[in-house]
């Protein structure tokens, strides 16, 4: 019996205490027609060691040789340390730490994380996570519309340029309120908004704007944050934490800041895994606090004056505030937030912007060694961080396929949301990219298109 | 205990890790001025040693499943087998992109559709969806597919969810947030709903209702199906809050009872790591009727090969709750559990979480506590009520909670469901052994005679942690919710 | 700089409080002809994440396939949780429990792993561990002379059946201190000694058994020991800690029982890591315990009369006893034991058994399914626990390159020790091993020789 | 602080983590029964949330460079990089069968290669060999090839070993194991070797000496070149312990001082973890003439292809120390961390741990403590002796050990080496802070005091950890070795 600790003889003792006369008998108030379906398409249980052998074999199965995808998940070196302390027992398999007393080492770092993303963003405070990133985009729209009390609309304005499944993740989670979300589109020059796509803000009680956006442009966000500001509408940030060591932050754009800053936290020392866990963060001004989503740490002091850490403002939460919650989430993503905290505190402000600076110098190398290929080119001028659209001879898809099939794992297709772009490739290099990796890349491209011109 | 200085408190300018960071690249030409920031961020400068160390000192002073026995009611706090950490680790799994084309992905793929599969069926349901981060937002995306449901058949008017008043927290914020009222209905003296409240509270502005079975009474809902044709008759679904599937897990199903759809929470019944407030994940279950509606992405076997179904192959869906497909690392945990069970183990975990509480149950109460539902049968979690030893020793449920923390135990979960005076909702899970409830029941008693020697000391309790009780009001009030520099430093303990 | 935590600041500071003027002069003790080389021809320095893709690419090489190599080490199941555990740094990370009360926890695993090896072997006393196996056996020999105090000799006889290298280590180590090791050879009959092969033993002051011996077969070990024993000889039994869960233990060999145990600790947890680390462990008669070498942990109380753990017995050890001590080790293998004594609690005596159990039962089916191939054949016939050797047509060295060139680890080459062994394979099935893995082998087998024989 | 009972305590008859074992086969006709055990071993039986929260729990009572400053003389506990951890740790070199085949095995040959080769380099030798598996092996080796080399040349006469009185107790040990007599040579007033001492002691019986450079006085030996001469005109080797190279590496070479071999501890200058007492790595390094001696197996490369060098390749080998090739793992680790440092790092390393040293050395002589050398050079450790505070208030260098525990500081090596009176011998190591010195010394002062106020108050120490002092001869003289069901279970603590 797997995991259950009971001899023949404590079961036998057990029962007598309570009185019964086998386990079947504890489930007696379970009407007898919804008990013992036989569950027969069920496997048999496996040992440790059978299922070790079955996901080792599986996991061999999936290529992850040089990525070069981006687009909301990125591969980054992930310090040894920072999961061995991680997977630490008392790390990982703590509750939530409602019980303050009990939980210091938790509550500590959550403090010590909601410092350092209030570093990061140049904002007042920070929660201490939400699901992922466009879950994260959608709870902060929401706060937007409770926060600005001056505008009564439920619209806001959402940049064309920000990742589209953020979009569709937001229109999931906050449509059923009423809140209607629309596009900032207007002139799309070269791939990043001017000035003339805000012209329809008017009334618009929040902006969404991604730095650096969804092609990797960097968006000219002083403009836009006071353009925003000007028609009274807040400004919610969509950012990569590891772009923000070297851009320049929302809590520095334009006159005022941006007001509410969200983003995927997952570059920041979690691992790809398929999609999650990651974690979003959540970020904005002080005056907004008591709107905020999810959990917020506090450093108080004991009875007897020590310091001491504590989740704070519990009055936000749906475990106090119930139907009248700012969210109904409960389980965040607390693990991630502690390998995250425990890699910024590794790579510190300067490391960070080296690993940023090294992610742009070989975006830069891989464009340019790309865009030798007769029929490649960027679609793009401007400014990027460490993403670009790549024009191609052929549709991305194919492409993509062809590549993983040599274990290249070239880009994502554009052609997924837009099918002007089928043939736009978005290119991603990180920082674990070398020199030979793009060698590689270039080539296995090359015998592509050749192979697809002759 | 000693003081441990926050980690920028350690950090000196200039100081780094040096090992971690790559070289140093100039910016160049490709990005202006002006769209860099002016300094460096404000982060911890240390070493690595330092890093290691803080926060290896820092988990010490947490308590864990790994560390403590952890009864906390309705958060399934078992162990968390290491096996299925290492194997969601794998490399193959670790550094798969999550658009990876399918072609290069049917070993991850395979995991998950086999545990769509293992969930339906033991749930009762006609499908699976993986992606939901958590119980709540598996309760969203449930309720968010009644409303579906209900929207597609033009049924317009349908504005309201009922909750029972022991419901979760998150049940009502849920129905909040898809866009319903909320109206609550009562239990009645047995720990049941109120048939009663609830055939009056049915009707045409029904959309559904949430329950969870067990309830969060620590009993199981003995007219189940009765409630569920009331419900359908008047139009409305059935939620599942799988917060306690725990408890019937491989004994009976939700499908069974007449649910329409169902979340479970993979890391409490499947026994993902709670890790220190998350990541969870909340798989939803439906039945036929909702199955267009199922969130995006969900992986299909087609002969040999798996692809993800998005909302080309389900137009009706609810949509994308996440940027990708949820949280596959703690799903493939949740994976490895549920091979490791198999068939045989799934009943078992039921059998053996309900003689635990069952056992602790009679134990408490034949030392004198008062049990809340002594005529019930407890499922895999109980509650019982200290208002007499409020009352009379002044000793409230929230003194014995912090005085277990001294004995070496984790509270129960405390005041939860509201509607039980001085509760503590005590859920010992089936990996925990005789020797330990004993040991439990024992402090229990223990603290109540130090309650009856010395009412104020366990006012003062805790007394053998990192700190003493914390002044929550002060927390709340003056607000500190970051370091600063030149915030004056901890002050130093010995 | 990596690892050195000091700024600029720090350094300028201290060297102040120092009174030196810079690093350098720090050296001035150092005569000048002895510093400065330039040490040219090493690296430069890596980053973890450029190490880390340096290692991920070597590693990557080494094929570790179907392994049915033992010959001393053997790839079995180890629980994850047995390194998660073994690797947090509280273990890993320690000295030697010299400061006792800073070191209750390893000092505790110590005591238990004490009393897990003496319930496993049915020995009295257990020492905390000494490198490998074939090096206790070295340390055992001298021991056995020590202790024996009837024998005059520095003869000691081996079986011939014994592990050849552990042979040769013990040789290496023992030979500078005029001890003589003398073959037990004789009428070796079916791979296992026999009651002839016992008259040498006149005069000698031990007698050193394997079981199982090298060849997997079971020695008759009770008429060994009492024969031993009745020549006035110890009897040093070396064993393989997984089989005393079957098999009779050396506390109940024959009347008395052994005298002293070691064997090679590795098959209890430690991952095979291409020979080391893994641990040797050394148990005894109560009566010869201060003739131990290493560690040994005893359980006392503290001023309280709280109970608590401690090395103790230190006047056997170099640094107390220095030339005189029984042993010159210090350092020896902690870590090891920490995993040995995990696994060993998570296997339990009814858990090992079954490991125990598997691996002969495979090794049989192995056995059984390559012999059905024509011209390979068992060399011996009587009971074997978890290895067996077979004879091929061909050199047993050319068949392991060629599996080996397909993923196989086909054995061990007997040809090595012994050149009349040529064709002899000494092949091996853990619990691992599976029917596939057993299937894949006779395929490759088959296809090798059939090739060969064209 | 909490008692935790013994694994065998908690267990039940019967109680199984039975995730972790296969099915039970029969024994069957393979293995008659007089071969088999009456019963099953006596080992714990417990389930493995049992396992994992009880060995938790044990961890967390152990001090540890990830948890505690550690100054700890002649043992070099400085950072152990996790990232060493993790890339030994790695699956191809974790599986990897010590017998597999070259052919298939060159990843990690060439790792090995490539440190024997750095190894040589920095140390200044003509070859290593990486199978020692602790600094006591590798002397074993070193004086096992001092001796073949003698033997070789026909000299059989050299029977003696020279050991300085400071050495450490594993010299003279090895020496006897080598079937040496032992000579110790005196130290001077500053120091440094008895030259004179060594003058009349070396002549035609002498097969070598046995050095340490810096000693662990923690001094350089200034006139080493000088001794190396006198050793070698008499016709002995000299002996490098190189458990204190991490005190010059980078800066000088024992090849280059005269030194005929030297074994490194890889667990102390190369950052290697100590794991509660071992595993180590005491690689050693050989000048020309004893390269045909070396301990076998060697790795070669040749062309492009790596392959093991044996007893064929060299005949005169001293043999094999270990059944394969030593703790390859741990030189996996020391590999990865001489990678990192680079060429650059290696005299960093020397250079701040002497800076570290020297610092706090002084420091503490300023707050009026006595150091043995104080007109020296500290090299990466140093001595201060507390006979002072031993004669005029009572507390001796174990109570201010066990004291320092108190304060969070594991003790330093207490009464080693064994001719300085009470003394401490404190290695800081390079990757401590400048804080945390100076938090040690402010330790040290507050220590002080509180022996001026009340001596018998160290007398106690300590006071804070999971147990107070321990009485070592009881366990020395009523041997407690091994749990026995039915030993009277630990006296209950709270
Ligand atoms: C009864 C009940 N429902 C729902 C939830 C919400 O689940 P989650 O925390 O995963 O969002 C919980 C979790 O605490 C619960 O106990
Ligand atoms: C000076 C000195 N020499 C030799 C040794 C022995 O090394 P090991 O413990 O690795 O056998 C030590 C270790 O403590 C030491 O400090």
């Amino acid at each position: 019996m797997p995991f259950i600790p009971h001899t023949q003889e404590d079961i036998d003792a057990m029962l007598e205490v309570i009185g019964a006369a086998d386990l079947e008998s504890l489930f007696d108030e379970i009407p007898v027609g919804l008990k013992g379906h036989p569950l027969s398409s069920l496997p048999e249980a496996m040992s440790e060691q059978a299922v070790t052998r079955l996901m080792q074999e599986r996991s061999a199965r999936d290529v992850c040789g040089p990525c070069f995808i981006g687009a909301g998940a990125y591969r980054h070196h992930i310090p040894a340390a920072v999961w061995e302390l991680t997977t630490r027992g008392e790390f990982y398999s703590a509750y939530t730490p409602y019980q303050a007393e009990a939980s210091q080492g938790t509550l500590q770092l959550l403090y010590e994380f909601q410092s350092m993303m209030t570093g990061l963003t140049a904002m007042d405070v920070s929660n201490a996570s939400l699901y992922d990133g466009a879950s994260a985009l959608a709870e902060a729209i929401l706060m937007a519309i409770r926060a600005n009390r001056r505008a009564s609309s439920r619209r806001v304005l959402v940049a064309g340029t920000l990742h589209p499944v953020y979009r569709q993740v937001a229109e999931s989670i906050v449509g059923a309120q009423g809140i209607v979300l629309e596009t900032l589109e207007a002139p799309l020059r070269d791939g990043a908004l001017d000035a003339e796509a805000m012209a329809a803000l008017d009334g618009a009680a929040a902006v969404v704007v991604q730095q650096p956006n969804f092609y990797g442009r960097l968006e000219d966000v002083d403009m836009l944050t006071d353009q925003a500001h000007g028609a009274g509408a807040l400004v919610i940030a969509v950012v990569n934490p590891v772009a923000m060591a070297l851009l320049r932050p929302p809590g520095n754009w334009g006159r005022d800041g941006a007001d509410i800053v969200c983003g995927e936290g997952q570059p920041l020392g979690v691992p790809l895994s398929s999609g999650g866990p990651y974690f979003g963060f959540l970020c904005a001004r002080q005056a907004f606090v008591r709107q905020m989503p999810g959990r917020i740490v506090g450093r108080t002091v004991d009875l007897e004056g020590t310091p001491g850490y504590t989740l704070t403002l519990q009055a936000r939460e749906q475990h106090i505030r119930r139907s009248k919650a700012t969210s109904n989430i409960c389980t965040n993503q607390g693990l991630m937030v502690t390998a995250a905290t425990i890699y910024m505190a590794l790579l510190g402000g300067e490391g960070l912007r080296r690993v940023a600076l090294a992610c742009h110098h070989n975006t830069v190398s891989l464009t340019e060694q790309l865009c030798t290929l007769s029929g490649v080119r960027p679609l793009h001028q401007g400014p990027c961080f460490h993403e670009r659209v790549l024009e191609l001879p052929r549709p991305a898809s194919q492409i993509i396929e062809r590549l993983a099939a040599v274990g290249v794992l070239a880009g994502y297709d554009l052609g997924r949301h837009d099918p002007d772009m089928a043939n736009c490739l978005l290119v991603c290099a990180t920082e674990l990219i070398t020199g030979d990796d793009i060698a590689r890349y270039r080539q296995a491209l090359e015998a592509v298109l050749r192979e697809e011109a002759a | 205990m000693r003081n441990d200085p926050l980690i920028f408190e350690q950090g000196r300018p200039g100081r780094r890790a040096a090992a971690q960071a790559p070289g140093d690249f100039p910016v160049g030409a490709g990005i202006p001025d002006r769209f860099l920031r002016a300094g460096p961020a404000r982060l911890p400068e240390v070493s690595e040693l330092q890093v290691v160390r803080h926060y290896t000192r820092l988990s010490q002073k947490n308590f864990s499943i790994d560390t403590q026995f952890y009864p906390l009611g309705s958060c399934t706090m078992k162990y968390n087998p290491r096996g299925c950490n290492r194997l969601a680790m794998l490399p193959g799994f670790l550094d798969r992109h999550p658009w990876a084309p399918d072609s290069v992905s049917q070993g991850v793929m395979s995991c998950l559709h086999d545990l769509q599969e293992m969930l339906a069926e033991v749930t009762g349901m006609a499908g699976v969806s993986l992606t939901p981060m958590a119980g709540a937002q598996g309760e969203f995306a449930g309720v968010a597919m009644i409303r579906a449901y209900h929207l597609a058949r033009g049924d317009e008017a349908r504005n309201e969810i009922l909750v029972p008043d022991a419901a979760h927290g998150t049940n009502p914020a849920t129905a909040v947030m898809c866009g319903y009222k909320v109206r609550e209905i009562p239990t009645d003296r047995d720990g049941d709903v109120d048939l009663e409240a609830l055939k009056q509270a049915l009707g045409p502005q029904t959309a559904g209702i949430m329950l969870t079975n067990p309830s969060t009474l620590g009993v199981f809902e003995r007219r189940i199906t009765e409630m569920a044709e009331l419900v359908h008759k008047a139009g409305g679904l059935l939620y599942y809050d799988g917060a306690n599937l725990n408890a019937i897990l491989g004994k009976a199903r939700p499908g069974d009872m007449g649910f329409d759809v169902i979340h479970m929470n993979l890391h409490k019944t499947f026994s993902t790591p709670h890790g220190g407030g998350g990541p969870g994940s909340g798989a939803i279950g439906v039945s036929k009727r909702l199955l267009p509606h199922m969130p995006v992405p969900v992986v299909a076997r087609e002969g040999e090969a798996y692809r993800w179904l998005t909302e080309r192959d389900l137009p009706q869906t609810i949509g994308r709750l996440s940027a990708f497909m949820g949280n596959t690392g703690v799903v493939l945990r949740a994976y490895v559990y549920a091979r490791m069970l198999g068939r045989e183990g799934m009943g078992r975990v039921a059998d053996f979480a309900t003689l635990n509480a069952n056992y602790l149950m009679c134990r408490l109460r034949a030392e004198g506590f008062q049990v809340w539902f002594p005529q019930r049968r407890a499922s895999h979690e109980f509650i019982i009520s200290l208002k007499q030893e409020a009352k009379e020793l002044g000793a409230t449920a929230m003194d014995f909670a912090k005085r277990l923390l001294d004995y070496g135990y984790h509270a129960p979960t405390a005041y939860f469901p509201l509607l039980v005076p001085e509760c503590l909702l005590i859920e010992p899970t089936e990996t925990e052994t005789r020797e330990e409830l004993d040991g439990f029941v024992e402090a229990m008693v223990c603290i109540r005679d130090e309650a009856r020697r010395d009412p104020d000391y366990l006012k003062q309790a805790p007394y053998t942690l990192p700190v003493r009780r914390l002044d929550e009001v002060r927390a709340a009030k003056e607000l500190d919710l970051k370091w600063l520099p030149g915030t004056p430093a901890l002050k130093e303990q010995e």
